[in-house]
């Protein structure tokens, strides 16, 4: 196993240690693994609090900042945070207008903060929502199943209704937001290798030199398919049709396009991807109003990337080009 | 002679702990075949902790072992399977009654595992056939019932309830997941073993092996 | 070859396209494969061109935006630009105020820039100035070779020459603190597997699984030595101590310490790795003015990192903290 | 008959392109050890180009042939490679002046090889022994001069050069680079051959095979 690391089990809170240090506009809780702003938390205004597992970065904490999160939570490689540290957070940001949990969909993530919020209603009046997304096509979404995962849309939540608290709109509203930007965005995924979780030490799946995985996820899950690898052109078919076969994305105000990196592939290659997106979503006839490339929610040192498509009305452009402010994601300030 | 005291209980985790830390590799390997890689670093960062505990300050009576697991649990794993373990230890330990008569200690016993596994279903949303840990805890907790009823001795009920686990978790082999991350693998799920089933399984064994001789 | 690509021959045209597509602030020129901010030439205002071989992103045409660069030249992979690209960016850029070259240190880069300064001043009375970066203290400074290659403080030059242009300063001065930044920046890099030029298709040098290269560069080229694969902390010293044993960074008003991922790796690593860097500078007595931890140069798919140290003062961190609004580095804008 | 018209050399730019492409995965991997792993692809663009380039506009007199591979090669090829072998070829044609008298024309290309060698020198400021393109164009340079005040035909005077060459681009393995990229592995880049004489020599080897039967 190749990595800038120290011993394995130390990753997450000496990366935590680095991240502090690169970023005095946060604060980070070391005990319990939270990020906030330095700021939090911010009177009057509905306190953001996502997390997940470590891995994806800069998702969550580089998002942590003006006009996205107040806080994130930052579980063990893979693995989503305890509920302890979700109540940390969720207590840290409560500038008493109530907090939203962002809350990707897996079975991990979902029950800890289900428990956290138990926690947090149990011992104080602090108002929680939690919105789940599970945006992945690849998944088939049933009730008898776990359902879809949450992936790339998780960060056009944060950036949105990030945006929407910032304003100052009341907690029922910001939910509002970040379900519906769940609701009309898809994504879909690709490996050209695995990753390797630091503790596991090893690839978490074998990936002939040949082969892609085709509708991964970012946990180093295997895909749907293992298929030849193709030329980008047609990645970014495999990866768009399925997304617009789900969820009309014609009409409206065009969408907002997100060619994701999943951590060991070069932005050079994202752009080349995006281009191909470009075609993909010309021949659809679909526009796209705002875009947004790089690697932004990874999968460790996995190469590949992911799509999202959401589909964007007025205010959700006005969201979008409103003012942000965190380590990985800054614009307008 | 009391069969299901604290020091007993504190006994079966060790040796779940003992386990757990000797198989993390396979654990996790099984999660890297079917889900992200991180099952064995997981439980055996938990059971790490919760012997942790157990020595810090160790408990007065069993309910009061199982529970210190349960939140050491829910605090140090995370995941599907902290909640999930750590709901099976809380409600176990809520539902151990052992009472003052040592022949009943079986049935207590038996109706906590019951009752974790029952919060598991409650917590999870899982059934039996889902390709997770219920697929080897409900065999177990059935087997052992049956053994107790039968009026088996607690010894060979647990073994029963053992064999029954480790059946379960190879049962699980051809199945179809259809809740947790293997979930989302669709029919490449099937063909192989759940890690957490499989972990399941040492949990019933561990009490197998330290409850022996007790009854 | 694994790599979201079409024909290999096409990645550097088809990544424009991409960047293009993604970036309406920006203006391509696709024959002469020159990225331009959209409102060059800027009347009155010093023009900063840079450029190299590709595989480099986000340097250089992701730096191209008020307060940073004017233009890039993008070469094929690994390949300087021709003159002509050049020539094409300068005219390009020419506000009436000179125009500043910024050029790494290799041979390729030094004559192509060089020919296209001659061809300017043949054809017209725009002033040009190269500054020619030479910071990496892995390469033995010597009259008689090539002498140092132009490595990671080519992006701090092309930040703070680009701050002192935007303030309107004359092209000589401008010169002046990319000289002052190229004379007090030094730099050192890692690999810990090689990356493989699209063209070649295969990786440019075999690493074995224990093995990792001290002293790369960013051209896949091998390293000064190879050693066996060490924990991050130890990383941190064979990369600092060099760059602290070269130059004294001491005094001052600190540095500005740059952590940079060579393209396939992780930022959670990048985090970890600057938290060591912290660590070995607060051992040495060296103070942190200001910090960038990212993939900002790259090298391709390469899993390393470099780290730059710049010995700053009141001006450079004034100019560091000046308003950038580029694809990849942007703030206060 | 002409020895050296614009026919010839044309015929010599092709041989050399053909060599090129031929050879570009071994440049490539002589460069990868070495340097960047670009050679074989940045010369085979540009000879490439080179060829279309004659193709599209004939050229009228050999200097103008030699003026439209060099232009060629500044346009399309960059990195080090480029400048150089552009500057070897410009030089060339501004020196080449073949007169009218063919049994001169052996010596009029000789002077224009060393007028191309003297622009790779000026312009890229390295010496023999520097592990570069000069270690096989320099001795290729003087054993043609040398063969031709021997008195020697150009069929076997280019034929020496051409072994010249090759015997300089192997002399270049034990090197310790001092220009061009290959310099930054200091004592590493000793034990390689060195990428821009292995093409050097292709070059000059070109030049043997197509002109061959000229003289
Ligand atoms: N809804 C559920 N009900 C019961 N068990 C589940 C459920 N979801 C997952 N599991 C169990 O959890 C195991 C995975 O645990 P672990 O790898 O630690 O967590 P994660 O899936 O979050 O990485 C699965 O193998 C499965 O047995
Ligand atoms: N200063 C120089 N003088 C003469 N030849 C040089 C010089 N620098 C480099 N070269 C030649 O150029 C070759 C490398 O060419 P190429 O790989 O195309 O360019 P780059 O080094 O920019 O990638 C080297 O093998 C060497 O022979
Ligand atoms: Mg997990
Ligand atoms: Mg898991
Ligand atoms: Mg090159
Ligand atoms: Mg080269």
């Amino acid at each position: 196993m190749k990595k800038l690391i120290n011993d394995p089990a130390d990753v997450v809170p000496e990366a935590l240690r680095g991240l502090a240090a690169a970023h005095p506009e946060l604060r980070v809780d070391h005990e319990d693994r939270v990020v906030l702003r330095a700021d939090a938390p911010v009177q009057g205004k509905v306190g953001l609090v996502s997390g997940g597992g470590s891995g994806h970065e800069p998702m969550h904490a580089g998002f942590v900042g003006m006009g996205m999160l107040d806080a994130a939570c930052a579980g063990e490689v893979f693995t989503s945070p305890v509920p302890d540290q979700v109540v940390a957070a969720t207590r840290g940001v409560d500038g008493g207008a109530g907090v939203l949990h962002v809350v990707k969909n897996y079975t991990g993530d979902v029950m800890n903060f289900e428990m956290a919020a138990e926690l947090v209603s149990a011992e104080s009046d602090t108002e929680v929502i939690a919105v789940v997304t599970d945006d992945d096509v690849a998944v088939q979404d049933s009730l008898y199943t776990a359902g879809r995962r949450g992936v790339g849309v998780t960060v056009l939540v944060e950036k949105l209704a990030g945006a929407a608290a910032e304003e100052g709109r009341p907690l029922a509203e910001v939910a509002d937001v970040a379900k519906r930007v769940n609701a009309t965005g898809r994504s879909m995924g690709m490996a050209l290798t695995s990753c390797t979780v630091p503790a596991a030490g090893r690839p978490t799946f074998d990936l002939p030199d040949d082969e892609m995985e085709i509708g991964i996820g970012i946990h180093g899950e295997p895909g749907r398919r293992r298929v030849p690898v193709a030329p980008a052109r047609e990645i970014a078919e495999m990866l768009v049709e399925p997304i617009l076969a789900d969820l009309d994305m014609t009409g409206g105000d065009g969408v907002i396009a997100f060619v994701n990196g999943m951590g060991g592939t070069p932005l050079l290659e994202l752009y080349l991807m995006y281009a191909e997106v470009v075609a993909v979503l010309e021949k659809a006839g679909v526009g796209i109003a705002r875009n947004l490339v790089g690697s932004y929610m990874t999968s460790l040192d996995m190469a590949g990337c992911s799509v999202t498509l959401l589909r964007a009305d007025d205010e959700l452009l006005r969201l979008w080009d409103a003012p942000v402010r965190t380590p990985s994601l800054r614009w307008g300030a | 002679m009391t069969v299901v005291d604290a020091a007993a209980l504190t006994a079966w985790v060790r040796e779940f702990a003992r386990l757990v830390h000797e198989q993390r590799d396979t654990l996790t390997q099984l999660d890297s075949a079917i889900g992200d890689a991180d099952h064995g670093a997981n439980l055996d960062r938990g059971m790490t902790a919760a012997v942790a505990a157990l020595e810090a300050t160790p408990p007065d009576d069993p309910a009061a072992a199982l529970k210190t697991v349960a939140t050491t649990l829910i605090k140090t794993v995370g995941g599907a399977s902290g909640p999930l373990y750590g709901t099976f230890f809380l409600r176990a330990a809520g539902a151990l009654d052992v009472g003052t008569d040592p022949t009943h200690h079986g049935r207590a016993l038996a109706a906590a595992l019951r009752a974790g596994y029952d919060g598991v279903i409650a917590r999870g949303k899982a059934e039996r056939g889902d390709k997770t840990m219920l697929d080897a805890l409900g065999p177990a907790c059935d087997a052992f019932d049956e053994a107790l009823a039968a009026g088996k001795a607690l010894d060979e009920a647990l073994g029963a309830a053992a064999e029954a686990a480790a059946q379960g978790r190879d049962a699980t082999e051809p199945l179809i997941a259809r809740k947790g991350r293997a979930s989302y693998l669709g029919e490449r799920s099937a063909g192989h073993l759940d890690p957490g089933a499989a972990s399941a399984a040492l949990l019933v064994e561990a009490a197998a092996t330290a409850l022996a001789g007790r009854g």
